[in-house]
């Protein structure tokens, strides 16, 4: 039982030392996140994208030629009305794609 | 005739071990609960699957020139394979909101208690008959209560190889096993009241943030655990991949195609391993056994730890998204949200829980460090 | 030639033992089919899926919407017409993707 | 004039052999056949591209530290790349049509004649003078008769690696021929009538079944013949990974990405083993003399069994689908759908044609097992 | 006690060398010159990552078993990694503009005088104290004046593995450097109006030639230079399977997947090189500068060369578009283009600058095989 | 220094041997391009496509029907910002994918 004990000696140093590693260690990880990270933060802020340029941009992709946004507007008004007449089936489009 | 009689001897039939029926037997559960239960299917399914075949008699998969030996020894036993999913992993984490409420690190810390309290019930079951842990064994066992099985395979392959199998797959089923072992430990250990706790909503986290993230994570690394790096290097690396935005059809390949290719070798390479000779004994019941304490043990810890802090805060933690800090990514915060959401409908802590959820990545992967330092 | 009369008769057996062990094993393998799997079949039948929902989604897939192919067909008369009225420029969109 | 000199020695033209520039020529060919004939050009470029680069002078591709050595060392000799495309191939197959029709499995069966008897032509072929072919050589010849390519690269590899180049270009050469080789054949061997058998429509099967199945071919593999449980168990994984839904990222990796870096690589290594000592002899002559006898007897011995069924069941069967038991998937599979259209423009035969067609490559795969196991 | 020492001992901070430390500053300059200034960031990202992780003291990434050695013994060493890259570059690669305007030829042979003079110059710099080059290592540097990276590492790694680290950081940063060292040069050996050419639009070039070029080149390569033939049948594999049309799917796995799994490893393993000894001398500087003169000197040739073919052909060439042949696509072409369209709003020369472009990568192939030849 | 001079002497032996070297393979090149590949390009044109053809072809595959893409990708957008204005569920469609 001597060994055993000798292990078990061993084991708990091992769980102290590395109990209190990980708490130190995520510790410091903690400190480097609030002074580090947020004097960058308040450094290098994300940019600010404009709306109006990325839905644009969306809209070109989608389209992908040379039908003006208008169109799509009036398209779309249509369909929309035709659709408060007509369509009752839950939209599973998503479903379908996957 | 003595063609017939060699093609008999050449049959399984004619050469069949009772253990290797067992461990087959074994190898079909594992892809029971892969496939019909949905237990971490990508890791068990080939895991399974190579247990079946590396206990195939006469075919010699796990020999010298065999398919599953090469698998073992050039991806395994290297640590390749653990450290290139680690890297996809990292691809994959999103540490937005750990940085947002970086006090979610202790909650994946504390729940690192696992780890260490199975590290103790190791040696302690060494009054067991049969059962002789060496210390290295004994951390190999330990860090299932890390609930993340890369670190685990990883540490395993370096401390104790002739355990890896059984770690795997106690570390694997304790993962899958998440949202049944975990809820009642996080409703015996809060009130209605603490259940019902609303948190702040996140603040937003810059892309400067997140990219300086796992560098800084790597530096400490470097400077305290060194011996953690290959783990925390290569999760580090794959995070800085996706953050950057500069190299996202890498990033992309590292989340997809290159972990996929590595799961499916990893998954053959680790259930050859489930041998009769390595499976078939009392110890794997004592590995089966101190993984659940260690998970219990690890999901209590996280839960009091949040308690604890709500003590010394006065920004109000949930106590449940504590249990979120054994890792087991993303199924524990998951697991806390849908707990949370019981008391109180409009409680939503994912977001929340994810925090000390990737944490608990860290955590463990520091905790395999400091057991390979001190032990390997 | 003793030597090449050796090789036909183990090139004969083995011809022989193969052929026997192929049928054999395919044969067992028909059985399990008709047996077990068949069983199985009875047992755990396929979920069977609402026939309403199923056809929606190819729907869904061709149009991603749940618009119905007469909308689809009225919507593309008016764009046609629209865009013969309007565009000169070739679509070199396509060309762009690449 | 010293580096002039060198310059010029360092040239291919100061190099070359008469053998050299003939493999090359060959290579061409294969290129040829793959890109302007479209003949299993996934396989037959790289290989044809990898017989130019073998036979470069001074290069060294083959020798050891060059690329090819690498690749054919690495991936061809060790099994490791036919056995991961056999995994992909599996995920690509449907078995749905097998299991529905399960008697086609002995149409699969009696097209394994061509194997066997092209052993024993192998065997005859000995009686020429500058053949001395043994059995292993003979074995590895006569999987040719089997038409499915990583089981031919397979058992060559292991029985006769000096014949690799030979097999797998006769092997690959003549799946790419088989809408020439097959349909007289067919023609010869059915009347009018008997092709225009219009046949049932087969039952669904659900999902369950094509999740056992995979199983249950692995289990019977491994009761009576583990030597084929290489081919026959990773073709089961991906096939299982395919069916079981649970790692379709697995599956679908499997299926593209993996199977797609597999198979540049194993064409390279492959046509690295045409170099003119072992390709440009009068043995040569005999594999590819073998292989058209071996996919003529398949052929033909698909197509009288499944008159002979007919002699024995109420339901009808349509001997040409006798014609795809030789497997060659799915390419065998349409010829019969062609044929049968032919006689009949309302006979649609691909889906019935599908069973005896993936019962081919399992038959050929237990082939490879006996052949392992009572010559290797 | 002993465990505490044992763990401040296992720190990085207890081991840290100097050289370790200013080497891990280098990777972090590769970062932050990857991340934030964009510059090639696909290779310098890991690049940068891969020294860090190899100076790392006590986890010894690059030392016996561990994970780098893997990498760079496995991948770099054998010369795997870079030649799959070269493939998936020719799968990337349209031959077509060089084709429609074959002369453009000479413009990609022209800025190889940027390697040429700069092995002279390699030379020369050994009248330096602490620099002693060796013709080999001359050779290897040299390269750098390719602006090809594959090439690049492959080369070093055959003639001078211990400047493979700063050979590969200096390519990869002045391909970065393109936009701003080319310009200046290009406007100094112009008039405006040279710059203000416009070219005649390229003639449309047919399949049978875009699948027949990469074999025409690779049968030039066999004969005359057999031992560029590594690089160049790579190369010339990757587009025959682009242009070829019947491997689609093995094209798009080599431009994708592959790539870019090779690029991860390749650049950690480059990185791996990046050791204080290796890279912290006066050579490291020698060859940097070496680099910037060999950038240079091709550029200008290339101009020039342009220059002096106006001199002799009625149709008129742009001058501008002779820088392109450096390589490094496609940056250089896009400069050629930008600068065109300074001096004329209609001029776009985008499309005639790809012909020298990838006549570059020819170009610095074919110096490679000479001087593997040669020196090798 | 006599060690350097070799040197500089093997170097521009390198050197010019390079250069011509280099020039004569490509200008090679030059010349295949010119003479093998023209005349393949005349033997072997590309087969000219009907315009007529193509397009359809191309349709085809957007919608199965005569459709151009760009029209369907217009529709496609509208009804998606339809949906997206007036469908209220908070779309979990993403992350199930996830
Ligand atoms: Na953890
Ligand atoms: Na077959
Ligand atoms: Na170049």
């Amino acid at each position: 039982m001597n060994n055993m004990e000798q292990q078990f000696l061993e084991a708990g140093t091992l769980m102290l030392a590395g109990m209190v590693f990980v708490f130190t260690f995520l510790t410091l990880l903690i400190i480097f996140i609030n002074t580090v990270l947020a004097k960058l933060a308040v450094k290098f802020p994300d940019p600010v994208p404009s709306i109006r340029k990325r839905s644009n941009k969306k809209n070109n992709k989608a389209v992908s030629g040379d039908i003006s946004p208008a169109i799509v507007a009036a398209i779309s008004g249509a369909v929309t009305r035709y659709r408060q007449q007509h369509s009752q089936q839950p939209s599973s489009s998503q479903e379908a794609k996957k | 005739m003595d063609s017939l009689n060699k093609l008999w001897l050449s049959t399984g039939l004619a050469n069949f071990e009772l253990g290797q029926v067992i461990m087959m037997l074994v190898g079909c559960g594992l892809l029971y609960l892969a496939i019909a239960r949905n237990f971490e299917p990508l890791l068990l399914l080939p895991m399974g699957f190579g247990a079946i075949l590396t206990n195939i008699p006469v075919a010699g998969f796990s020999e010298a020139g065999g398919f599953l030996s090469y698998v073992y020894h050039g991806g395994i036993e290297t640590g390749i394979f653990p450290l290139i999913i680690f890297m996809g992993v990292g691809a994959m984490t999103d540490f937005g909101a750990l940085i947002a409420n970086p006090k979610t690190l202790l909650l994946g810390a504390a729940a690192q208690t696992g780890i260490f309290a199975t590290l103790f019930g190791a040696i302690a079951l060494n009054a067991i008959p049969g059962i002789e842990f060496t210390l290295k064994d004994a951390s190999a066992i330990a860090i299932i209560g890390g609930a993340d099985g890369p670190t685990a395979i990883f540490l395993a392959t370096k401390l104790a190889p002739e355990l890896l199998g059984a770690i795997a797959v106690a570390a694997y089923s304790y993962m899958a096993l998440v949202p049944i072992i975990q809820p009642p430990i996080m409703r015996a250990l809060t009130t209605l009241d603490e259940r019902k706790i609303e948190m702040a909503q996140l603040r937003p986290v810059t892309k400067v943030e997140k990219v300086i993230f796992p560098l800084g994570v790597l530096l400490m690394t470097i400077f305290f655990l060194p011996a953690a790096t290959p783990l925390v290097g290569m999760f580090c690396l794959g995070n800085l991949m996706r953050e950057s935005g500069v190299v996202d059809r890498l990033s992309s390949t590292a989340q997809n195609e290159l972990i996929n290719i590595t799961t499916i070798l990893l998954g053959l390479g680790v259930g050859s391993k489930l041998s009769a000779e390595a499976f078939l004994n009392v110890e794997t019941l004592g590995i089966l056994g101190l993984g659940a304490v260690a998970f219990s043990i690890g999901t209590a810890s996280g839960v009091l730890m949040a308690k604890l802090m709500n003590k010394f805060s006065d920004v109000p933690i949930n106590p449940l998204i504590g249990a979120a800090g054994v890792s087991a990514v993303p199924m524990a915060a998951r697991v806390a949200n849908k707990v949370g959401l019981e008391a109180n409908p409009h409680n939503f802590l994912l977001m929340h829980a994810m925090g000390p959820n990737v944490a608990g990545v860290l955590g463990s992967a520091v905790a395999a460090g400091i057991l390979l330092a001190l032990v390997g």
